[in-house]
């Protein structure tokens, strides 16, 4: 079961003029408002934005709707962080968005003052869960936990097709099950320690021992174990995605399987980064992905699980209403995450 | 005194050694001052040492391995493909270079796709179930395409064999195994060691193939790359960094000296013809087939990867369609005119200035010679990755760098944030290519082509154009060749200097892998490494057209002589 | 070792090297091969050693054929025109390799190479690298080379052009006391007829890629088969006479002396050296129009009625103190007289 | 262009090529440097040259120093020993090479070009790679390319040691007629005297590095200073002799000649050119050992007492009639003596 669903009502920007009111109804039957807009001079202007995932038909239909051109930069978490932390410290600011990427890298970025807090009066539509208290950023899809298993060769192994976390450590999986190094890969971080902290420590480490014994070697990053699954280097492999469905799409001995007793999860953010000289333009984007109009087209484009709740999910998408997420708590993740590392060293030796 | 030289050389050679400091010394520095200044870095506990230790074990093995190997396989490839003649060498020869357009990413999946556990080759064809995972793996992939690295850099040398000499030694009574081993071979010393030391350098600081292929056993380049992606621990990687710096610079200090003593140039710099007349049809044999079969290896591996872009789902479905091809259209192409800009700029500058240097030093005889050979080199050791930190570390300061601790308040010109920063980077990394491959062949120049030269009243500027760079030409153009296609997939160096408005392809196709859709992945790298091969065959023409038009006129002549 | 080459043929494209040449060297002698640059003499040492392979034609060694052994079997060592020393090796171990590849004995070795370093006047050059050297020393080294060995057969490509007189001589005489006391068959290439006169058994004069005449020193140098031969073993004085019948007598005339012939033709060349020529009381007035010291000798330019002709003397000291622009006398021997019929 | 070196040192790390040498090369002259293998000629000429620096010492053109000049700015062309042709252009590109350095226009190139290659007896070898040439066609190939230039200063490194005699003749004409017709001051490293002897204004000799004698040709080869100079001009005969003294008069003995001398010494040496030794009724008994023909002259190695002469006679017909064994009869003319004092 989701999170409560207590939505905060009170929202901070009431400052916004009378004179826009009229302007805001326009957009509001767009979908989408910002008081911050003002198409006069934001038409043709560039933004900057780094992400882990390839965001480019997302702004697209946001220049769309806005005629502000956002050049989106991907790079891993760990770079992204390195290089705010980097260009903070020599006053220059390349990026002015930060879109998409582990909760845990915002998390980090906004105690070092690397984010600019702004609350989007949108951001009143999300659950608290989904965003920084301080407004340093908003959740705007989920990233699942989940299998993809190569169904051709459970077939031909005689194998259980795998629906609880205990079907893993089935004897046929030996060897078979891949997964991405947790000190390494956020993906094994967050299941390891969602698994922990839903089952507690004791019964957590017991499953996790058994589970270790099942993985020839874990890999160094988090998309590793879906390509060992396609190319048949294993049946079983841990990942996580947006909630879509590509990969079976793409790949027709691919199942992608959410555990049926609950699954890792976090949110995609985005964030303002700190310095950023186009402050306003930056607070447009925010605006817009979190409307109505924003989600939906990034529920439609990346097949995403957004979110926003009051959003029509497309065909092919996992509802997240349909599955059973862990209760996760970011913040705790992030804090007892040195101890649990060094656990899961003793662990697989 | 010994050799004077002009001041605009001094001049030149001033500016070259502001450019190493400042672009490399300055860079490699900062990045270990940043990681031994770091409190709690790795490397301050012993546990954080003696991880990085086992890793560098780990890069040991693999490196000398795969230094042995490739370097062989180098000679032996440059050999067969230059010295025997014999049908289908032209062909071969093109193949031989497939490496160096490697298609980024979806090789190693190519790779295990093939030969993995269940790969086609290895499971379907010879039902065998063997892991790929593991440093025979690593060792297999850094072979395949470190040999094309190894073969082009001895084959610029090959050519210019002086084979008067295996002549007197055939002459004085020695068979083709002497000569092989008391000729041949010691006379290559030059481009062998340069080539080993490139290779093991190449080897060490990569760290794809072992994330890729290594399954648990992973180096200390990958190790770094793991804790600057997945630990978000950059002061801990600019450590291990240097403890992968130890043992390159070592190996750069061994070649160096070990080549110092002897000489390697005759009188005539040039053979008409390098080829063997006869050679013993066993040796023949062997080589031919060994050079077949191993490019075959090379050549199947892109085969699959073509095929993955043409089929419907790469390794299950091999449906024809061209669903994957149709994606790129939606492209946008600015990333790719941005790589070959990039490429072409960075590898030619790069490739001309290691040349340059290169001449400066050898033949010049220029003070701190031995600080800028190796100032020039160090990159090679350097993961890329470590480097481009290097650069975020040192030039996010104002005036290049060192405005730190000038500049308290304003905030004059900085580099970092400005779309030359990756131009930077990419010259000083490819310097070193420049350099070793313009050494290998200046060891045979007879210095008196210079000086003869300057004698008919050339000066500095004028005898390096015209006398110098045409006979290192084949080096240069060896050493374009690397610079341009790494340069056309370098992403770990440039990801922390790259603007979001001047992305580069090699990022696009790092996008479409990472979402799982290998397909059209293959489809891009395809696209990428196609465009990589038209450009060098274009660059290749162009760079020879000179000689082109020359054939031409001479066919022309002959037949009007026929006339 | 006996040599024999029949009609061999050398193209490199389009460029006949050799154009069909027969040849017999016997064994022991020293053959002697002249001709001009670029005529081929190189090119003809090369395909005997079997450094490259001729187009046509067949070799023999003591009538076994050897046109398609590999140079390493056919034991011939030679010395390069460009000398072809191994640039990574220094003095002792160029001289010593052949040694070595022919699995000598390591003491066995230094001696020889202390010997010949010795005889090529490189006594302490032993442990010099070939960079270090000049070029004379360095032809003394490529000498020692192929000496070191004792082979069968010798070739020298040119192997004294870069030392002076004396060292030339004293090698010269060293490579024919070796070649001797060995009885190694040689064939010497050199561009300098003395040289050949001196240390050959026989001679070959070849021009552009064909042989003009194989012969004795003696025979090339005095009984020249054809124009350039002659012209080329020294410079030679041509008169083109007509033949005059008197009396039923056929004579021609040079320098008023009225010579006897037997010959049926119109006209004849008349070839004279020019140390044939002498200084006699006797003789016809002769304007002296320049004099070129040659050491021993010196090259007198002459006039004489129409003709200019070249004379050696003797330079001694009184011969020297005729001066440029003084008439002397001169006369030759009929003797002396080299005909050749025809128009050559 | 004077050029004058004071005081020149070089020594390549220990070897000491140059050892203190001043010399002066007067404007319009070609120097003739001889000297034995290894003596150093060539790094003089690149010193000159600036390819290499010396040591010690300053070299002056016209007066102003230049020992710090590059190469380049010197603009003095030399014909290296080891032809130093670039490999990667044909031969007219290479002969080429200095006028396009100096910019000379297309056509002008064109035809100077043509002119030298003709010169050199290269016609239609324009377009031919380097490595298509014989070793005299290289040579000839570096001569010209150094000629076309007409460069102030010509420096010439055995520049026709692997051509044949006409050629070299011819050669050796042409670089005279070029050096006399553009006043161009040369210097002319050879090995071979008698080239040094035709075409040198002066000639300087080298022994291990220092110089031995400066002279005209004349000079040297009548009047050597020295030992060294006298043997290395020509086989020398050198006989020791003591001095007698006779009712106050004082004279030595040479085959039965008793000639007088004013000198105070108890001994001195004798010097005898080869060529000096003539046939006479008068002389004293010889036993020819030897006959070594070297064209025009042939060497005699001749007993005569107890001593061992060498002769050298003019080769005519009636000469060359001697052979080994004959006794002869030798005579000499006293003014052909050359007197060194001491023990030299
Ligand atoms: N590789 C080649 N390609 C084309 N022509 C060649 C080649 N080698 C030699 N020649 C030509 O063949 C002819 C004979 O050459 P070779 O070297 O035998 O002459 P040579 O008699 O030794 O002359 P030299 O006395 O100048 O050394 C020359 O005209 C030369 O230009
Ligand atoms: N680079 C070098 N290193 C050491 N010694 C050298 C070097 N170059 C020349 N020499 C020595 O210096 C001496 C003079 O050399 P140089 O080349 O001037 O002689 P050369 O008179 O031209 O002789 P040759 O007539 O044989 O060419 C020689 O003994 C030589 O061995
Ligand atoms: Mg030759
Ligand atoms: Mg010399």
């Amino acid at each position: 079961n989701s999170q409560n669903s207590a939505t905060t009502a009170q929202t901070e920007s009431t400052s916004a003029p009378e004179s826009k009111a009229e302007q805001s109804d326009i957009q509001n039957d767009a979908g989408w408002y910002s008081e911050y807009y003002d198409a006069e001079t934001m038409k043709g202007k560039t933004l900057n934005m780094y992400g882990v995932t390839d965001s480019d038909p997302i702004l697209a239909e946001f220049t769309k709707d806005t005629g502000i051109v956002i050049a989106n930069l991907v790079m891993k978490n760990g770079e992204i962080l390195q290089r705010l932390i980097n260009e903070k410290e020599s006053g220059v600011v390349i990026a002015d968005l930060w879109f998409t990427g582990g909760a845990d890298t915002f998390i980090s970025a906004s105690q070092q003052g690397l984010l600019h807090p702004y609350k989007s009066p949108v951001g009143n539509e999300l659950e608290d869960i989904m965003k920084d208290k301080d407004g340093y950023w908003h959740g705007t899809s989920l990233t699942l936990v989940n299998w993809v298993i190569n169904t051709e060769l459970i077939e031909k192994n005689n194998l259980i097709m795998p629906e609880a976390w205990e079907d893993l450590l089935q004897d046929g999986l030996k060897g078979e099950v891949s997964m991405s190094d947790p000190a390494s890969s956020g993906t094994a971080y967050n299941t390891v320690s969602a698994i922990l902290q839903v089952r507690g420590e004791e019964a957590g480490w017991e499953y996790l021992d058994k589970l270790i014994a099942q993985v020839p070697f874990f890999t160094a990053r988090g998309s590793d174990p879906a390509n060992m699954v396609i190319n048949g280097e294993a049946i079983v492999g841990i990942n996580a995605s947006n909630g879509d469905r590509e990969m079976e799409e793409n790949n027709e001995h691919i199942k992608l399987v959410y555990p049926a007793d609950g699954t890792g999860w976090w949110p995609q953010p985005v964030a303002i980064i700190e310095g950023t000289e186009n402050l306003d333009e930056a607070k447009v984007f925010v605006d817009w992905i979190l409307s109505k109009r924003g989600m939906e087209a990034y529920a439609r484009i990346r097949n995403a699980a957004v979110a926003r709740k009051d959003v029509e999910i497309p065909e092919g998408i996992i509802n997240i209403n349909d599955i059973n997420l862990f209760p996760v708590d970011f913040q705790a993740n992030a804090e007892s995450r040195d101890q649990i590392l060094l656990d899961w060293a003793e662990h697989i030796q | 005194m010994k050799q004077k030289n002009s001041k605009l050389i001094k001049i030149l050679y001033g500016l070259i050694i502001g450019f190493l400091v400042y672009f490399i010394l300055l860079p490699v520095m900062s990045v270990i001052v940043y990681g031994i200044k770091s409190e709690n870095s790795l490397f301050f506990s012993m546990k954080g040492l003696e991880r990085s230790l086992g890793y560098l074990k780990n890069s040991l093995i693999v490196s000398f391995s795969v230094t042995a190997i490739a370097t062989c396989t180098g000679v032996m490839l440059a050999f067969t493909l230059n010295r025997i003649k014999f049908v289908g060498r032209g062909l071969l020869k093109l193949l031989v270079l497939l490496p160096f357009v490697n298609p980024p990413f979806v090789g190693s999946i190519s790779y295990i796709m093939l030969f993995g556990r269940r790969g086609l080759i290895s499971n379907k064809l010879l039902g065998l179930s063997i892991s790929p995972y593991g440093p025979w793996g690593i060792v297999v992939i850094q072979v395949l395409g470190l040999s094309s690295l190894a073969y082009i850099l001895i084959a610029s040398s090959i050519k210019k064999t002086d084979t008067t000499l295996e002549a007197a030694a055939r002459n004085l009574g020695a068979n083709e195994n002497d000569i092989l081993r008391s000729i041949t071979i010691p006379m290559m010393l030059p481009e062998i060691s340069s080539t080993a030391l490139l290779v093991f350098l190449a080897s060490m600081a990569d760290f794809s193939t072992p994330l890729i292929i290594g399954g648990n056993f992973q180096t200390l380049a990958s190790d770094l790359y793991i804790q600057i992606t997945g630990l978000f621990d950059m002061k801990s990687a600019a450590v291990s960094g240097l403890i992968l710096l130890i043992p390159c610079i070592a190996a750069f200090v061994i070649q160096k000296y070990h080549l110092q003593k002897k000489s390697y140039f005759t009188e005539e710099t040039l053979s008409s013809s390098i080829e063997y007349e006869e050679i013993n049809a066993y040796t023949k044999f062997f080589l031919i087939s060994f050079t077949a079969i191993f490019i075959s290896f090379i050549f199947i591996k892109y085969f699959f990867i073509i095929v993955g872009a043409f089929t419907k789902q790469w390794g299950y479905n091999y449906t024809l369609t061209f669903s994957h091809v149709n994606e790129l259209i939606g492209k946008q192409y600015k990333p790719f005119i941005n790589s070959i800009k990039l490429a072409f700029i960075t590898a030619s500058l790069g490739s001309f200035l290691g040349m340059l240097i290169a001449y400066l030093i050898r033949f010049k005889k220029l003070f701190l010679s031995n600080f800028v050979d190796f100032a020039a080199t160090l990159p090679a050791a350097v993961p890329g990755i470590l480097f481009g930190i290097g650069y975020l570390v040192a030039f996010k300061y104002p005036i290049l760098g060192i405005g730190k601790w000038i500049f308290t308040d304003i905030k004059p010109w900085i580099l970092l944030g400005t779309g030359s920063i990756i131009y930077l980077i990419m010259i000083a990394r490819f310097i070193n290519t420049g350099l070793r491959s313009g050494y290998a062949l200046l060891e045979h120049i007879n210095p008196d082509m210079e000086k003869a030269s300057y004698n008919l009243g050339a000066g500095e500027i004028e005898t390096f154009f015209r006398i110098m760079a045409p006979l290192m030409k084949d080096a240069f153009f060896a050493s374009f060749i690397r610079a341009f296609t790494s340069g056309m997939i370098t992403l770990g160096a440039i990801i922390f200097l790259l603007m979001p408005s001047n992305k580069v392809a090699v990022q696009q196709i790092f996008q479409v892998v990472n979402g799982g859709n290998i397909g059209a992945g293959a489809a891009i790298s395809l696209t990428l490494s196609l465009l990589t091969l038209f450009l060098l065959g274009v660059f290749y023409t162009l760079f020879n057209i000179v000689e082109y038009m020359k054939v031409i006129k001479r066919n022309k002549d002959r037949l009007n002589i026929w006339k | 070792m006996e040599i024999k080459i029949r009609n061999m043929v050398k193209k490199f494209n389009g460029v006949t090297a050799i154009n069909d040449i027969s040849l017999e060297v016997i064994e022991g002698e020293m053959l002697a091969l002249l001709g001009s640059s670029g005529c081929g003499k190189t090119t003809l040492l090369r395909t005997i050693a079997g450094l490259i392979h001729q187009d046509c034609g067949e070799i023999y060694f003591n009538n076994m054929e050897v046109s398609d052994w590999p140079a390493q079997k056919r034991n011939a060592a030679m010395v390069f025109q460009n000398y072809a020393l191994f640039p990574h090796m220094n003095v002792s171990e160029n001289i010593a390799y052949g040694l070595k590849i022919r699995k000598t004995e390591k003491k066995e070795i230094e001696k020889k190479v202390a010997e010949v370093l010795e005889k090529v006047k490189l006594i302490g050059f032993g442990k010099r690298k070939i960079q270090e050297l000049s070029g004379g020393q360095k032809q003394r080294v490529a000498l020692a080379r192929s000496l070191v060995i004792e082979p069968d057969i010798l070739l020298f490509d040119e192997p004294l052009s870069n030392l002076d007189e004396k060292l030339r001589v004293s090698m010269r005489q060293e490579i024919r006391r070796i070649q001797k006391d060995t009885n190694i068959t040689s064939v010497y290439v050199t561009h300098d007829q003395r040289e050949a006169l001196s240390i050959a058994d026989r001679i070959v004069v070849m021009d552009s890629g064909k042989i003009c005449q194989i012969g004795t020193p003696e025979e090339i140098y005095y009984r020249p088969a054809n124009l350039f031969t002659a012209d080329f073993m020294g410079h030679l004085n041509v008169f083109s006479c007509g033949i005059i019948e008197e009396n039923g007598e056929r004579y021609y005339e040079l320098f008023g002396k009225k010579i006897p012939i037997e010959n049926r033709g119109k006209s004849i060349k008349i070839l004279l050296r020019p140390e044939e020529i002498d200084i006699s009381k006797n003789g016809v007035d002769a304007l002296i129009l320049d004099i070129e010291p040659f050491g021993s000798v010196s090259r007198y330019k002459l006039k004489c009625k129409n003709d200019i002709i070249y004379a050696d003397f003797i330079n001694r000291r009184r011969v020297g103190s005729f001066k440029v622009n003084d008439y002397i006398k001169i006369d030759f021997d009929v003797s002396a007289i080299h005909v050749i019929e025809g128009e050559l």
